[in-house]
């Protein structure tokens, strides 16, 4: 059917062509190639006027750090957002689904998507893939029914909270929240509370590290996106000068190619008539 | 007679419930049928598994001196057992120690513990072990076992006074020890550390603070540990010698459990 | 030759309830030149004096470190003591390892005891032939301890063994009373008088024959080097020597005044100290 | 006998689980030692983790062994704490057997033999042993687990060793690198470049961070500084 005029729209979601070629190769001694993890904190409370996001920003690959200012919250709708922690492609790709999801779902109806129609899409995707997509997710919004604080677990298991951890840091971060939290917070409380449960999770936990991004989304008004909110490490300075003298690397083979430069007229075609103002390019 | 099991081939003592009659014979359950996904009894079995077993231990440092704290439950698996564990013993007077992992072990070892220290008093010459020492004697054990391939499966918490100096330090099952003034073994090293660290970083504290905070941290772990328990010991270590305290139970509160509703 | 017919074996009594085996071993200690230990109330010092035993050779090693806050002086069979100093090395290495501190210097004495004491008791065996004066200084402060072929052992302040050494008792119980508050200089300077005190009239102390180990508290057991010795020599140098003490075949006189020397006088501080003393 | 099996698919039953004894840790950190003509710096991270959560933010990894010689160590901090406890205990054997202690190549052979006496279960420690040879020079030996001992000039080792061993190639080594006098390398210089390396490490190992904890070498007798690094 496809030929180079009609080309084969290919089919929706994950190709699993080389499932089995790769479980052989794996069998074989040559298993698959590591996916970046963020081991990390990501945190989100309900406050009294709507709920504040937390995360870190490190991404690691085993035990090096990959990205040391990484974003881990990610839009998915003007009154949502949802932190993503485990592989970051899996959640950086389900958050991305998701959000355009919402807003083809926003155009249709017209209305604010709620929450619970971020959570329940999410859920299900997750749950489809059992596990397979290795996303743990805060998801925080607010809609006509008030503040919501959702956890959602690689396999698709759903909590709604008032609190809520996820990823690496989470015990650190809990342990802040459970010692700290309390219902009908101020805004200036709950930035500090989740400050604190985010630099617990920089602080303690290997996974999580560099700073602190919050993210908080108002009853009223527009979500707030505090990006390094707080810079929680500095990176030392340096005492010597690592500048390499001009000629330090070697050349080690030399060719000049001539270019041969041949001059060719062209010449423009007279157009069939000439329009003053518009000219086709 | 399928329901007794492999006579000539006894599954482990402990596996994912009563053994004996083997209820619980379903699938990729090892104590039934068939082969298993591990060897049910290799050439040398040591105590590959804790059994009984106990939770987290904190100790924090205080400008004169140390608390350590655990709580009395040991547990059968997942079942919540032994309610009366008490696992913070007075060594001698510049001696605190606190334990956390297989009771059994920890028993163990606190009965040489305990008669190392009367043939010391038996000497009669005055002095008195030193949580230095004990601290170091213990990695020694604890390495030793390990090197057999045989663990002594419990961590441990040497609080104390060295030479008027407040002195805290914590040995694992492999013999791994540090000292630090904040110090949590299980699932406190996740959720208890953090809060102590934290604290800690603000300045030095005094005994009540010291008590104040540990007191709040078990809480915190009772919230979140499901190995954890409402009852707990809390003894304090200072110049003044060793106090244990009188069993102390957590003020809990769960009113925030109206508050969720998946709707 | 049998002093006795009791005395063929350590472990055949003697009618008068002595062990003559033993008692000969204690002889052996007399053999070895002299060596003073004394204390103040920081620091323990040794002090021996050291034998050549012709022109050709060089002087014998008398003192042998043991820890970093102990250190022994011998008299008697020296292959006897580097047999228990290497014991001793080991157990403070075995205790330095196990428990990260130092060994208690009256735990260590107590072990050597006790390892001197299984050959007074077994026919195949023989009491070692040496006594030790023992400095050291832990949690408790610093310590000298003498201890004797008969596997007693003595907490002192002040003690000398070896040849002639009653001469240097004599010194020490005299001032007894001043080492405790006197200074670190002060304390080595009686040492060396007392050491000197064994001498005869017509050989002094010099940096060949006097060897002097000192320890205390945050000073790691040390033995003085030459110049050191020089310094510490001096202050003993140009006095009037007490003299008199030097008779050639030392002390030969039994004394009931150094109780605390049994080592020394078999014939009446073993019967009074070695036999029926209960430790 | 009815057979269950391969009816039922196996699905995992949690609960008490036999758990297999591993008798090793990774317990992180990391070394760098630089010697020069008449001084050797050693510097280690005070950082001591397991898995994803640090143990101590403190933890000396720095063994003076004498006033000569430095031993870093680490890896599994068990091993470490035996080994170095054996090995100042064999010094002071050896320091009564002969009299005097031991000079930097003798104790980096003693070493390399107590390693490998343990071939077939391992001290699991990277070692990085520093100090001045009998001629006063600096020197540096490194270990791997089981014994093997090269003597070199600079190196790095522990959980960023393999990413900072390349950096002092360069800098140090001046490897693949044109129009570069070698020249001895001062101290002020070694000891910077010691802290700008462990900047770097900091940056991308989680295991290496917190504090460095640097020992200077000289003929005058060792040295201590501190260095604060990132603490996340």
């Amino acid at each position: 059917m496809a030929s180079i005029l009609v080309p084969e729209v290919p089919a929706p979601g994950f190709s699993f062509e080389n499932c089995q070629r790769n479980a052989f190769l794996a069998q074989k001694g040559f298993p698959a190639p590591k996916a970046t993890k963020t081991g990390t904190t990501i945190v989100g409370i309900i406050y009294a006027d709507g709920v504040i996001l937390g995360a870190d920003t490190r991404a690691t690959e085993n035990t090096v750090v990959s990205d040391k200012n990484c974003q881990k919250i990610h839009y998915l709708a003007g009154n949502m957002y949802c932190c993503g922690a485990g592989t970051a492609a899996d959640t950086e790709m389900t958050t991305q689904t998701v959000a355009s999801q919402l807003e083809l779902q926003r155009l249709h109806t017209g209305r604010t998507v709620p929450v619970e129609t971020a959570a329940t899409l999410l859920k299900r995707m997750l749950f489809r893939y059992q596990g397979y997509i290795g996303a743990a997710l805060v998801l925080g919004g607010v809609d006509r029914t008030g503040p919501h604080i959702y956890c959602i677990y690689p396999h698709g298991s759903v909590d709604k909270l008032p609190y809520a951890t996820m990823g690496s840091g989470s015990l650190a971060a809990m342990a802040v929240f459970e010692s700290g939290w309390k219902p009908n917070m101020s805004e200036e409380e709950g930035k500090k509370l989740v400050r604190d449960a985010i630099a617990a999770g920089i602080f303690n936990d290997l996974g999580s590290g560099s700073n602190v991004d919050l993210c908080v989304i108002r009853n009223t008004g527009p979500a707030q996106y505090l990006r390094t909110y707080e810079e929680a490490n500095v990176k030392g300075k340096k005492q010597g000068s690592y500048r390499y003298a001009l000629g330090t690397t070697a050349v080690l083979k030399q060719r000049v190619i001539p270019l041969e430069v041949t001059s060719v007229n062209i010449s423009s075609p007279q157009p069939m008539e000439v329009e003053p103002t518009h000219s086709r390019r | 007679m399928a329901f007794m099991g492999d006579m000539m081939n006894p599954a482990p003592f402990w596996q994912n419930g009563p053994a004996p009659g083997a209820f619980y014979n379903f699938p990729g359950n090892s104590s039934g049928f068939g082969p298993t996904t591990h060897p049910v009894q290799e050439f040398k079995a040591h105590s590959a598994t804790p059994i009984t077993t106990t939770t987290t231990v904190i100790g924090v440092k205080f400008d004169k001196g140390c608390v350590v704290a655990a709580d009395t439950l040991g547990s059968y698996g997942t079942l919540a057992r032994f309610r009366d564990c008490p696992r913070i013993t007075k060594v001698n007077d510049l001696i605190l120690l606190g334990n956390g992992g297989d009771y059994a072990d920890y028993q163990y070892l606190k009965d040489i513990i305990e008669q190392k220290i009367i043939d010391e008093q038996c000497i009669g010459d005055g002095l008195l072990l030193k949580p230095r020492s004990m601290h170091c004697w213990l990695t020694r054990v604890l390495y030793n076992k390990r090197s057999k391939m045989d663990p002594l499966w419990s961590n441990y918490v040497v609080a104390g006074m060295q030479d008027g100096e407040p002195f805290l330090g914590a040995v694992d099952k492999l013999g791994t020890a540090y000292e630090d003034a904040a110090i949590a073994t299980g699932l406190g090293a996740y959720m208890a550390t953090p809060l102590i660290r934290e604290a800690l970083s603000v300045g030095t504290l005094d005994e009540e603070g010291a008590k104040a905070l540990v007191r709040k941290c078990m809480e915190v772990l009772f919230y979140r540990d499901a190995r954890a328990f409402q009852r707990y010991q809390l003894g304090v270590v200072t110049a003044a010698g060793v106090r244990i305290e009188d069993l102390a139970e957590l003020k809990h509160d769960w009113s925030l459990a109206h508050m969720i509703h998946m709707k | 030759m049998f002093r006795n017919q009791y005395d063929s074996d350590v472990t055949v009594w003697s009618p008068q309830g002595r062990l003559h085996q033993v008692e000969y071993a204690m002889e052996a200690v007399k053999l070895g030149s002299a060596t003073v230990g004394l204390k103040n109330k920081q620091f323990a010092v040794l002090i021996a004096l050291k034998r050549a035993v012709s022109e050709l050779s060089a002087y014998q090693k008398k003192i042998i470190p043991i820890d970093e806050h102990i250190g022994i002086s011998i008299s008697g069979l020296t292959a006897d003591a580097r047999m228990l100093s290497r014991f001793m090395r080991t157990e403070c290495l075995n205790h330095q390892y196990a428990h990260d501190a130092p060994m208690p210097v009256g735990r260590l004495i107590g072990l050597v005891g006790n390892k001197m004491q299984i050959c007074t008791q077994r026919y195949d065996k023989r009491p070692l032939g040496v006594g030790l004066l023992v400095a050291g200084y832990d949690d408790q402060g610093p310590h000298i301890y003498q201890t004797c072929p008969s596997a007693n052992f003595f907490d002192c302040r002040a003690m000398a063994i070896g040849a002639r050494s009653q001469s240097a008792r004599t010194y020490l119980e005299k001032h007894l009373a001043t080492f405790m508050d006197c200074d670190l200089q002060d304390l080595v300077a009686h040492g060396l008088r007392a050491l000197r005190d064994t001498l005869p009239n017509e050989v002094d102390l010099n940096t060949k024959n006097v060897s002097i180990a000192i320890v205390g508290p945050k000073t790691p057991l040390r033995i003085a080097d030459e110049e050191e010795l020089v310094r510490f020599l001096a202050l003993v140098e140009g006095e009037e020597r007490r003299g008199g003490s030097a008779t050639a075949t030392g002390d030969a006189a039994p004394s009931d005044r150094d109780r605390d020397a049994p080592g020394d006088e078999p014939q009446v501080a073993v019967s009074t100290h070695f036999i029926f003393l209960i430790w | 006998m009815l057979s269950v099996n391969g009816n039922f698919p196996e699905y995992a039953v949690p609960g008490a689980k036999q758990v297999r004894f591993e008798p090793y840790a990774d317990n992180g950190g990391s070394i760098v030692a630089i010697a020069g003509d008449d001084y050797a710096v050693i510097g280690a991270d005070t950082r001591l983790s397991t898995g994803f959560s640090i143990y101590t933010r403190e933890q000396k990894k720095l063994f003076k062994l004498s006033e000569k010689t430095v031993l870093g160590a680490t890896g599994c901090w068990c091993d470490t704490l035996t080994l170095t406890r054996l090995l100042s205990a064999r010094m002071q054997m050896y320091e009564h057997e002969h009299n005097k202690s031991m000079s930097t190549p003798a104790v980096a052979q003693m070493l390399s033999t107590m390693l490998y006496y343990k071939r077939f279960f391992p001290y699991y420690v990277s070692n990085v042993l520093a100090g001045l040879d009998a001629d006063g020079k600096g020197c540096v030996y490194s270990y791997d687990p089981i014994g093997h001992c090269e003597r070199s000039n600079y190196r790095a080792g522990g959980s960023a060793g393999a990413q900072l061993q390349p950096l002092l190639d360069n800098q140090i080594g001046l490897k693949n690198m044109q129009n570069v006098t070698e020249a001895p390398l001062p101290r002020e210089k070694a000891l910077a470049l010691l802290k700008d390396v462990f900047i770097s490490a900091a940056e991308r190992d989680i295991y290496t961070g917190d504090c460095i904890y640097i020992l200077i070498i000289t003929a005058s007798g060792i040295q201590e500084e501190k260095f604060e690094l990132r603490k996340d």
